[in-house]
């Protein structure tokens, strides 16, 4: 295991004091239980929106959290959803009086702590509502299983939620802004790479050189199958055409297209691939009117890509141009 | 015979010892089916108990279920944690106030906390998960002889091995495993090898302590 | 090798291409010769700032074009400076009148290339000049060598030469200033893994999985010498003692510290990095005003990091601050 | 004898498959001392000959060569780019109007566009540079026997050849290679060995036509 840390037990304090040091203009950091607060926090008469999850996954939560998308964020440890106390004080530090909106990813353990942290939060008479994000069309959504996992969407909830909240709407507003999005995305993943978890030293799956996982998870969990590797011309297409005909996304539809690098992919390969899901998509007459390409949620080292397409409508697409001040998502 | 108090603190020493000493292989489980943290979760939860040994020292039973079960609510997260922070928090409640159970009453705390974890996890038997070795140790304890709690609890952990090593032949539908589905066969689960691990350290120990 | 690519020679125009549908409102792209200008060029009145170089660094140079920074930029192919007729036809297409500065980092390559263009360009009657980036404390610098690398400077030096641009002030003080931030600017790199070349298809160089390379340049070009893989603790003084000897730089000096991902480095441990670059400069007495933590400045899918540290003044500080709108960089 | 307009034509088309079925050689060369890119940026360089094979069918030496080395320029980048660009403008500087070339016309020409390469890269012999193949070449040009062009441009390809193996000892001051300093011995260095190729692929194509 090759990375730039110290001892894999401080991966995740370490990063929050680096996050600490160098945002000190957009966030507040506290330890013990560990959560980050915008800078301003609370905001008086605005919904506090909270998110949260297994660290590994950078700039997602911390990232975002800032002007016009998360009040709060709650990192637990590598991959391991945090602990109901770190919500249930990020709630309380976030929360501006007029309820808090905990945004989860579809993981067993995430669900459970947030809902623990929900139960905790409104002892304490702060009015709590949970929207949760499943829009990997990897997995076979059921309600007999863990149903799909929340991937690519978490962002541009979060940023288009964010926005909302800003305008000072309502919690009940805001949660059905937030489902709407994430009832709007789909997304697939693609992994060339195993992540490597600190504490565990060695990757998590192990790839022959010649191929790669499709539909592969955040947390490096195995994906649909195995392909061979091929060219992105292929392999875009392989992760494309699950996610238009889920929704279904047809001719006409205007999409906010997102393609997300898993942390161990550079730049410039994901502007290859947002080239080649730009000419497909054209060629379906679905018209991108809006972008975003980098590594947004990623994978610790893992390299691969995601990508995310959201349906839009007038209302999201003003609110995700709305500005945004945070670390890693900032215009307007 | 039964199992007192200080069995309790004893046995949760032990199995302090047994998970780091297991971590690495735990977390290497959890690799093939999920995320391969549950070594290290479970390691801060361990840290998290023994951080609390000074102050349930000279609680009853209830108190200590109850007290371990908030401490690793609080260190562990995961699906792990609120799942065995829920099971310490119900048998704790079905405990308050004792000083000694007696085998029964052994099965009965054990039980609410398995109803616990399926409250909390909505996950049933068969579901490749910790329960399918919680819930046959369960069965055994019901059906066991009531003179011998030793061979009783050993009894209880020889059925969580078994049932261990059969989710190995489960299609998980719970939890972060039911992703890879088919391809987890041949896999057992490692919230399944933590339970063994757990009911065989307290049969050892209440074995160790009978034989002294 | 495994990447996002289709074949290793459509790498480039095929980025390109990813580019132009992403940020059609931040810039035009033109091929053949292949060069990228910001959307609104030429700004009539206002130096020209132009660079480029070989690709694989992205977002470096193209992701830097927009306003508050570059106006052009020309990426030759894969770690290959690109040619005379690039450059030309770019600072044609950026001249607004006011003349036009080459941002070259120091390679042998480059310097050529470049020289060239502004002999072409000045036949054409183009006010051309031209700074040097060369920060590399890695490299010893000598006349009697090709000198020291240019890299995570060049950064710097387009953000904030870019910003006096926009005041439209003169060539030479653009000039000036572009050399101020070179000369107080100094960096070093260390890889933990070799960066593949799409068209050779193996990686560049070899290293055990116990050792990092130290000194390494942008390009896979080998560093100072081999050492011990060893935690972060001990890496970052290892970078940033040649650093802070070589300026020197003092206690009571304030500093931007830049801390750079090579491409294939996730952002949890840049900002692990950052963490423990902020608590040893803090132990010298040095103060970081300002920073800046992301892969700006990569080597392809290499893991690793360069930390560069630029000694501010007032008039720096807020040419720093002033506003920028690229796909890489954006603020104000 | 003399190297006509068409031998030069036809030991262009020959250097552009020599340069091909070396491009990997070559690249990884440039691996070990710097870039790796010395390959692909020599194939995009022949591949330009290429396109102005048409254009330059019917033209005087002179014209052929500053034609490709426009072409080179405008095609490659790199360090080799502009050097080996300019090295063919100078040839052609050197040659212009010319349909045949003397022995002692090829070396003037040759000399020109060594001394183009080093006003432009400013490099000397000694450098671990193309110049430590070229140069030599050079020399033994200078002072080889007038009657045989064929033996004379043979000799000239070897001393190239011998001036390519020697970059192996030496510590590169000019170029990437100087980056990696004494790690770079034992290495030879990838522009000398391209200039063997250019220079043997010479001797070997005269070799041809004066046998047939
Ligand atoms: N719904 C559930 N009910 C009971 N146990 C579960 C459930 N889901 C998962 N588990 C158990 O949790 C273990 C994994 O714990 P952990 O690694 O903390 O989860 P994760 O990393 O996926 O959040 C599994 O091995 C399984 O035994
Ligand atoms: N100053 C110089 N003068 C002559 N030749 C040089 C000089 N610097 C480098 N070279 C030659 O250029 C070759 C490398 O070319 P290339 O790969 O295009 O360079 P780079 O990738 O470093 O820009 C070297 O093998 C060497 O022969
Ligand atoms: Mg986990
Ligand atoms: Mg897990
Ligand atoms: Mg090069
Ligand atoms: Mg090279």
């Amino acid at each position: 295991m090759k990375k730039l840390i110290n001892k894999p037990e401080d991966v995740v304090v370490e990063a929050m004091r680096g996050i600490e040091a160098a945002h000190a203009d957009l966030v507040k950091v506290y330890y013990e239980p560990n959560y980050i607060v915008r800078v301003d926090a609370p905001v008086v008469g605005k919904v506090a929106l909270v998110s949260g999850g297994g660290a590994g996954h950078e700039p997602m939560h911390g990232g975002f959290v800032g002007m016009g998308m998360l009040d709060a964020a709650a990192p637990g440890a590598i991959f391991t959803s945090p602990t109901p106390d770190q919500m249930l004080e990020a709630a309380k530090a976030a929360n501006g009086g007029a309820g808090v909106l905990f945004i989860v990813k579809n993981y067993t353990g995430d669900c459970m702590n947030f809902d623990m942290a929900a139960e905790l939060a409104r002892m304490e008479g702060i009015e709590v509502e949970t929207v949760i994000t499943n829009d990997d069309v990897a997995v076979l959504d059921s309600l007999y299983t863990a149903g799909r996992r929340g991937v690519g969407v978490t962002v541009l909830v979060e940023k288009i939620a964010g926005a909302a909240a800003e305008q000072h709407r309502s919690l009940a507003e805001i949660k059905a802004i937030a489902e709407r999005v994430n009832a709007n995305g789909r997304s697939m993943g693609v992994a060339l790479t195993s992540c490597t978890v600190p504490h565990r030293g060695e990757p998590t799956f192990s790839l022959p050189d010649d191929e790669m996982e499709l539909g592969i998870g955040i947390h490096g969990e195995p994906g649909r199958r195995r392909v061979k590797m091929a060219p992105v011309a292929e392999i875009v297409p392989l992760m494309v055409e699950p996610i238009l005909s889920d929704l279904p996304f047809k001719a006409g539809d205007n999409v906010l297209a997102f393609v997300n690098g898993m942390g161990g992919t550079p730049n410039v390969e994901l502007y290859i691939v947002y080239n080649e899901l730009n000419q497909l998509l054209k060629s379906r007459g679905i018209n991108i009117t809006r972008n975003l390409v980098g590594s947004y949620i990623t994978s610790l080292e893992m390299q691969g890509c995601s990508i995310t397409l959201l349906k839009l409508d007038d209302e999201l697409t003003v609110l995700w141009d709305a500005p945004v001040k945070t670390a890693a998502l900032r215009w307007g | 015979m039964a199992i007192t108090r200080d069995n309790i603190l004893t046995w949760l020493i032990a199995y302090i010892n047994v998970v780091n000493a297991n971590a690495d292989e735990l977390n290497r489980l959890d690799s093939a089916l999920g995320d391969g943290d549950f070594g290290a979760s479970m390691q801060r939860g361990v840290q998290a108990i023994g951080n609390k040994m000074q102050a349930i020292a000279d609680k009853d039973i209830g108190t200590i279920f109850k007290t371990i079960g908030m401490a690793l609510v609080s260190a562990m997260g995961g699906t792990s944690g609120p799942l065995l922070g829920t099971m310490f928090i119900q048998m704790g409640g079905k405990s308050a106030g004792k000083q000694v159970l007696t085998l029964a009453e052994w099965t009965e705390t054990f039980q609410a906390g398995i109803e616990g974890i399926m409250m909390r996890g909505k996950a049933q038997v068969g579901d490749k998960t910790m329960l399918d070795a919680l819930v046959p140790a369960l069965e055994s304890l019901k059906a066991a002889d009531e003179t011998d709690i030793v061979i009783a609890l050993r009894q209880s952990a020889q059925a969580a091995k078994k049932g261990r090593d059969d989710t190995a032949n489960i299609i998980a539908k719970k939890g972060r495993a039911s992703y890879v589905g088919e391809r987890g066969l041949g896999n057992i689960d490692p919230g399944a090898a933590n339970a063994y691990l757990f009911l065989n350290t307290l049969a050892e120990t209440l074995g160790m302590e009978s034989t002294d």
